[in-house]
């Protein structure tokens, strides 16, 4: 009872603050009502037992990606821009559409009949790390996969890196050319 | 009155169609980003909810994933902002319909 | 080895092209000119040794279909002379392309290689989905030839060519698709077993999607819009191989893979027959009018294939070798006379036959090897087009006079328009002045006087080409074969066979060189032998030609005792083990 | 006993010819030709050695012939055939004159084609011939007869147009291989016939007799009896075309336009010939098939007939000989179709020689004039030339029959068999043959008399360089004239001498006696016949030297030699006949070329242009929005979700 009353309060969070993502005009306001959501959606997280899960989605998502997201709008400050209206005959059109699918999908997902397992276990840092970590040959391996997102996240970093040197290349260009 | 995995899914499943729109429905490619964020939170609900239905040990594969998308979403976020820098050096533009320089 | 190297080399050497230089086409031209007689000497080589098979490779397994597709070639008489037609003509146009392509020899070397493996592939695979594969991969490289060392009009002819044959062969995805869904794998007989299984309309929706395919490529009357644009726009040399190997692959079709999956599907076949029929007078009249003289080639190479397709439906005896002579004999005398008129063309500068004129004086070897393949184009005695002919006609003859009238009436059609041709190109005076291009070279003459040459002793002695057919039975009377026999026929006794085993025996002969008509009569027979009230048995054997199946019982067991060893011994094991 | 194997006859000649053809060929690039006594010592020596073979094998030759297989040729299910030789009376008799006229005219042509650029060209053509007709009269069955049969049609056509720069002379030659393989078509279709009777066995000629004694022995003759009346129709086609008879006959005037010793082997002597040797060789079959003979026999009058009235029309004196031709070989086929086949072949044979000799000396006539080929422009050239007049009254002596020349023999031997032939259509015909002799007589006459007697009526500067042929072209001329009237000794009826017949019995003897088993044949004196004969010889001669001499013959002036009367001007309907039906299938060309073509052509198009403008109106989809295409796809999920969810498959 007391679980769904705060599941409750949690969800009416989070799609109050996605609908202020969709509703700002500043790209700023947008950032923050969405970190909004992701931390209530953590709170979700831990109230149904992924207390680790839950953790990392603030500290992850809501630390580091949103301050990444924060930071570069806030570098790029012509990022407001006054004259692109917020919604146009697209939205008109995606709007409905959109809703009509996500009707159509909760329509088919209310026949199938969902319950909690009793049994499940709490995802704490010690059994998510078992798992995630068991390096038995009779394991699921999920190790190999972490290894391949380390690796993800190297490309990753080196594709950015490479996207910002080319346009830090070419302002270096430009001063040289203006010294000579 | 009991929590229902249900719930869970409606959730996210709104928050999935909050996200679509987002992404879609505005022009500005920081929207577009933050729309794309938002629905992969979503499907991280959905699947820690699915994992939640599921008995002892499985429940806690169901938890993995969401760890991995994070992951992929931390790295997707950080090439696409690099891009959106420069496409944006480049154009002076956040809207995404001024890119239109592949129609052939 | 030699099957590989035929299909796979190809395409090898067409990469060890790409490595030349493109500046110096003296190097690329000596270079490609050897490995086009490399591959010549193989498919010789291939013709000398016989029937063979490869082991059957698994290649890749097509979701929701039932088995895996096979990488397996196998030669048979057919398809053996074919891969000599597509490697020999291949040469040849590598040869006689040296003037012409100038600078841009290397490509065109590129795209006659992978042609060339194409080809082969397609007359050599076993399984249906990797001829399939083989059968449209043909035609980009020789599209892309003609669009890129064409005539005026290569655009409009290759896009015409490659949509034409495409969509030609579409319906029959379709059809392999769906067959594969329900049959065991691609081999020949557990397709025609398939087929069995079906409802009657849907085995005839399938046939003639298959027949669409085939019939496009031949091309047969009313689907030749595209072999006139295309012959006559691309390079001749190239023309001389569309028209000598890779329009053989509509014939070879319907021999090798219409005929035994659909024995039984046979109310279509007269049809046939008297399409082909029209499709050589069409052709025929056709050439009599054309002004362009490669287009009267193609006309009347479309005259000889309706001819030749005629011959398989009428389902004689004598079709198998009758029409094989015939497609050897147009292959040749069809390639030569497209390359010979590429030399005319390279000389006068037209392609205008009203134009020309006047050569036998300018050019004498010229004229005399054009007059000479004109001759042997026109069936006479001695000639290998004769003994094709002659045979073909004695196969429509079985069916009644009327086909065979048409066919006479063909050959005189024939020889109007082969002498009006010759008259214009070589006799008379030249009807207007025009700078000689490069004449003919020593070695052109010397590779066309070959192939006037092959079509001589093949006129002469036909055996050369006949007896590819049942080369085996010579090599199998040395095998002791009597405890073979003992151990196939035991079992056969004992138990009903299996469609799997049927289909087991079925690659086992194909594997050892049996063509299909001799396959399926056999199988059918073992069959009807055992009683086994499975599908597809008892009306083809009413339908099937009753020569074809009055092959005695004995005839089983020596077939069955050529079966290889190990292949028998698994089939024995199996046996037992059912028991 | 051995004989020498046959093979060595065709051998000789394919020798020269290879040889011939890879001088010619080889020589073509050089300024000057090959050395002409060379290549004339070669191009005689092969036939001649070919003879002598012959002559060597005909002495020795056993009563029953000589047989040779000498490989396996098609060897498929349903059919087989074999290489093989056949070597008996009739064949001995062709090859005899096959060769030994082919090596005189060959020993003619090096003086005759002196110059000329084609030279050694020419004779490997020759060779070339000689070997398929040897091929045609030695093959031991039908389909090795045809290899000879399209063979010698492939080498008339390039002799024909042996001046190719000349695009009529092509056109000729077009046209004489075009109406042979019409014919040529009917024999194919006639042996094929055959081989659906009774089995690719049958082709062989043994084979035919032994399947013919066959189904006299089982009692079948009604059962097969039509069959083979098709099958005998179709050859018979065949032996039409080849051999100028009504209807395929358009293309032998229009032969001449080749060099005269070709007219003379090719179009006279051998070649035509070799439909009446089919006839014979296929006696037994024939004698079978009462209305085929009865066909055979009316075709062979009207053409004779014809062409001696068409004779006497022209004023080119290579076309008078070439009708003359055409009415001899309705002579022929006359007699052929009253089962006399000896007598056929006999007239064959001697018709050869006068034939032969009439063609070398209306060539040496041309040689001397340069090339003028008109009568109206000759006349007294009996004064100037007068070996080559003699030559030529000798061979006009023998056609015309008169008593004593080859002719008179052959002629009469011919006309006697068909009246005693029958009841009705024996005198008929008889009739109608003894006129053509008087025509024969008249239209000749006029040839000999137009050219040798009178003035002559060329240029003056032409007249000057009239000079007789030199010795190479006289000497074979002077052995043919001996030929013309000797070679009736053969076979003189009236004083006793029937070697020839005796010689030719085996072959041809069973057809006869079949024939003459089922037919009542009555005897009537022969001397009655060849009085009558020598009547018709004299009175034809007496009306041509009545009516010409005298007659003023109006000199044609203007420089041309092209020779007149080409195409259908003196052919009266036939060719007309066969301009309709070369309308007709250009007629269906055209529909299919302008027509049919183009209605595919249009469906073609229609379809392209459907799937063009579809493709059109789809890519105007193609937005320049990416969120729309999003968009787009989105609803589309969402449809195809909708439908699936109510048309209740989600269950």
């Amino acid at each position: 009872m007391l679980a769904l009353v705060y599941f409750i309060i949690l969800g009416v969070i989070a799609v109050g603050a996605a609908l202020c993502v969709l509703l700002s005009r500043h790209p700023l306001y947008g950032a923050l009502s969405l970190i909004v959501s992701m931390v209530s959606l953590a709170g979700i997280y831990g109230l149904v037992g992924s207390p680790f899960l839950g953790v990392v989605q603030v500290m992850v998502y809501a630390g580091a990606i949103m301050m990444l997201v924060t930071f570069v709008i806030m570098v790029l400050n012509g990022a407001k821009d006054k004259r692109t209206p917020m919604f146009d005959g697209v939205s008109l059109f995606i709007i409905p559409a959109v809703i009509v699918l996500a009707a159509m999908v909760g329509f088919a997902l209310m026949r199938a009949t969902l319950t909690f397992d009793t049994a499940t276990v709490a995802g704490s840092v010690k059994v998510t790390s078992e798992a995630l970590f068991n390096m038995a040959a009779t394991g699921p391996g999920y190790f190999l996969l972490f290894e391949v997102i380390g690796v993800l996240l190297l490309s990753a970093m080196v594709a950015a890196i490479f996207l910002a040197k080319r346009h830090l290349g070419s302002v270096i260009t430009d001063n040289t050319e203006e010294k000579h | 009155m009991e929590l229902q995995a249900m719930y869970i899914q409606i959730l996210a499943l709104v928050i999935f169609a909050i996200g679509i729109i987002v992404a879609i429905s505005r022009r500005n490619l920081f929207f577009v980003l933050m729309g794309v964020e938002l629905a992969l939170n979503a499907v991280n609900l959905s699947f820690v909810g699915f994992a939640k239905t599921l008995p002892a040990e499985a429940s806690v594969t169901g938890q993995i994933v969401p760890l991995f998308s994070i992951a992929v979403a931390a790295a997707e976020a950080c090439v696409g902002f690099a891009m959106v820098i420069m496409i944006f050096r480049n154009k002076e533009s956040v809207d995404a319909d001024s890119y239109s320089d592949m129609k052939g | 080895m030699l099957l590989h190297l035929l299909v796979i080399a190809p395409f090898v050497a067409a990469i060890l092209m790409v490595l030349n230089s493109r500046e110096d086409s003296s190097a690329s031209s000596r270079m490609a000119i050897l490995m086009g007689a490399a591959f010549t000497a193989m498919s010789v080589a291939l013709i000398v040794t016989g029937n063979q098979a490869t082991t059957p490779m698994e290649w890749f397994h097509i979701p929701g279909t039932r088995g895996p597709v096979y990488y397996y070639l196998y030669a048979h008489g057919l398809g053996t002379w074919m891969v000599f037609l597509s490697c020999g003509l291949s040469l040849v146009a590598l040869i006689s392309a040296r003037c012409t392509t100038g600078k841009d020899y290397r490509n065109f070397a590129i795209g006659i290689f992978a042609l060339m493996g194409a080809m082969n592939g397609t007359f050599l695979a076993a399984d249906a989905v990797l001829f399939f594969f083989f059968f449209e991969a043909m035609v980009i490289p020789a599209a892309i030839l003609i669009a890129g060392f064409g005539g005026e009009k290569r655009t409009t002819a290759a896009m015409t060519f490659a949509i034409y044959t495409l969509v030609g062969s579409a319906p029959m995805m379709v059809a392999l698709w769906y067959l594969l869904t329900i049959a065991d794998n691609f081999l020949l007989l557990s397709m025609a077993v398939a087929i069995q299984s079906l409802p009657p309309y849907q085995q005839d929706l399938v046939l003639l999607s298959f027949l669409l395919a085939f019939v496009v490529k031949t091309p047969i009357f009313p689907f030749h819009g595209w072999q006139a644009i295309t012959y006559s726009e691309a390079p001749a040399p190239l023309s001389a191989i569309l028209t000598g190997a890779m329009s053989k692959a509509g014939v070879f079709g319907f021999i090798a893979w219409v005929l035994p999956i659909f024995p039984m599907n046979l109310n279509y076949i007269s049809g046939l027959m008297w399409l082909g029929l029209l499709t050589a007078v069409y052709g025929a009249l056709m050439a009599l009018r054309a002004t362009d003289g490669k287009r009267l080639l193609a006309y009347s190479s479309m005259s000889h294939l309706g001819f030749a397709v005629a011959g398989v439906f009428s389902l004689s005896e004598a079709m198998l070798p009758a029409v094989l002579v015939l497609l050897v004999a147009h292959g040749i005398s069809a390639g030569v006379q497209y390359f010979l008129m590429g030399v005319a063309e390279r000389m006068t500068g037209t392609r205008n036959i009203t134009e020309m004129g006047g050569l036998s004086g300018k050019n004498p070897v010229f004229s005399f090897l054009f007059g000479t393949a004109g001759v042997m184009a026109l069936a006479v005695p001695g000639t290998a087009g004769f003994v094709g002919e002659f045979t073909v006609l004695l196969s429509l003859w079985d069916l009644g006079p009327l086909p065979a009238l048409v066919g006479g009436f063909c050959l005189i059609l024939s020889a109007t328009y082969v002498l009006r041709f010759i008259q214009k190109v070589i006799f008379g005076m030249p009807a207007r002045e025009y700078q000689e291009g490069t004449r003919t070279t020593a070695l052109e003459g010397v590779s066309f006087g070959t192939m006037l040459a092959l079509l001589l002793a093949f006129g002469l002695h036909p055996a050369f080409v006949t007896n590819s057919l049942h080369l085996f039975d010579e090599v199998a009377t040395e095998e002791t074969a009597t405890e073979l026999v003992e151990e196939v026929a035991e079992p056969a006794e004992e138990h009903l066979m299996t469609a799997e085993e049927l289909r087991e025996l079925d690659s086992t002969l194909a594997a050892s060189g049996f063509s299909e008509e001799e396959r399926k009569a056999l199988l059918t027979q073992i069959q009807s032998i055992e009683k086994v009230d499975s599908v597809e048995v008892q009306d083809s054997t009413e339908v099937q030609d009753s020569a074809v199946v009055q092959e005695p019982a004995v005839e089983t067991d020596s077939a069955a005792a050529q079966v290889e060893t190990p292949a028998v011994e698994t089939e024995k094991t199996e046996a037992s083990e059912n028991e | 006993m051995t004989y020498l194997p046959l093979w060595f006859i065709p051998l000789f000649p394919l020798i020269g010819t290879i040889l011939l053809g890879t001088i010619a060929v080889v020589s073509s690039g050089a300024k000057k030709g090959p050395s002409e006594g060379l290549v004339g010592t070669l191009a005689v020596l092969f036939p001649a050695l070919s003879f002598a073979v012959v002559a060597i094998l005909a002495c020795t030759m056993p009563e029953a012939g000589i047989r040779e297989t000498l490989c396996n040729w098609i060897d498929i299910p349903l059919f087989r055939a074999d290489i093989g030789f056949l070597f008996d009376g009739l064949s001995r008799i062709m090859l005899l004159f096959v060769t030994g006229i082919g090596s005189l005219i060959a020993m003619y042509s090096i003086g005759y084609m002196h110059g000329d650029r084609g030279f050694a060209r020419f004779f490997a053509y020759i060779n070339l011939f000689l070997f398929s007709m040897i091929v045609l009269v030695l093959a031991d069955s039908l389909l090795l007869t045809f290899l000879g049969w399209e063979g010698v049609g492939l080498c008339s056509y390039l002799l024909i147009g042996f001046w190719n720069q000349d695009i009529k002379n092509c056109k000729a030659a077009n046209k004489a291989f075009i109406v042979n393989r019409v014919g040529d078509v009917g024999f194919l279709l006639g042996m094929l016939t055959l081989v659906t009777i009774g089995g690719s066995s049958i082709l062989n000629y043994d084979g035919l007799a032994a399947f013919i004694k066959m189904i006299f022995g089982a009692d079948m003759v009604s059962e097969v009896v039509i069959p083979l009346s098709l099958a005998g129709i179709l050859i018979f086609i065949g032996c039409t075309g080849k051999s100028a008879q009504i209807p395929l006959l358009t293309w032998l005037p229009d032969a001449m336009a080749g060099p005269t010793p070709v007219s003379a082997l090719i179009h006279a002597a051998t070649m035509v010939t070799s439909g009446v040797y089919l006839l014979a060789r296929l006696g037994l079959m024939f004698s079978m098939l009462d209305y085929v003979l009865l066909a055979i026999t009316f075709v062979g009058m009207f053409t004779a007939l014809w062409a001696a009235i068409a004779g006497l029309l022209q004023n080119d004196i290579k076309k008078v000989l070439a009708y003359s031709t055409i009415s001899q070989l309705g002579y022929m086929f006359m007699a052929a179709g009253v089962c006399a086949f000896d007598a056929s072949i006999f007239h064959v044979f001697t018709h050869a020689f006068f034939k032969a000799a009439l063609f070398l000396g209306a060539g040496a006539v041309i040689h001397s004039l340069a090339g003028e080929q008109d009568m109206r422009r000759m006349g007294g050239m009996i004064n100037k030339t007068p070996v080559t007049a003699c030559v030529m009254i000798f061979a006009f002596l023998a056609i015309v029959g008169f008593p004593g020349f080859a002719g008179f023999w052959s002629k009469d031997l011919i006309l006697e068999r068909i009246f005693v032939s029958g009841p009705i259509v024996g005198p008929l015909v008889y009739v109608v043959g003894l006129a053509t002799a008087v025509i024969t007589a008249v239209y000749m006459g006029r040839l000999i008399i137009m050219t040798f007697f009178g003035k002559y009526r060329g240029s003056k500067e032409s007249e000057e360089h009239i000079h007789e042929a030199p010795a190479v072209m006289l000497i074979p001329m002077v052995i043919l004239a001996f030929g013309a009237i000797f070679s009736g000794y053969l076979w003189a009826d009236s004083i006793g001498i029937t070697f020839f017949r005796d010689s030719m019995a085996s072959v041809v003897g069973p057809a006869q006696a079949l024939y003459a088993s089922t037919n009542a044949v009555s005897h009537v004196n022969p001397v009655i016949f060849a009085a009558l004969g020598t009547v018709a010889a004299l009175a034809g001669m007496f009306i041509a030297w009545k009516v010409f001499i005298r007659a003023r013959i109006i000199g044609v002036k203007g420089a041309s030699t092209v020779p007149e009367g080409s195409a259908a001007s003196w052919t009266f309907l036939w060719d007309y006949i066969h301009c309709a039906f070369i309308a007709g299938v250009n007629i269906l060309a055209w529909f299919c070329d302008v027509v049919v073509e183009k209605v595919l052509q249009a469906i073609q198009w229609t379809l392209a242009a459907i799937v063009e403008i579809l493709g059109d109106g789809a890519s105007v989809l193609q937005v320049r929005k990416v969120r729309l295409q999003l968009a787009f796809s989105i609803a589309g999920v969402a449809l195809l979700v909708m439908l699936v969810v109510f048309s209740g498959g989600l269950v």
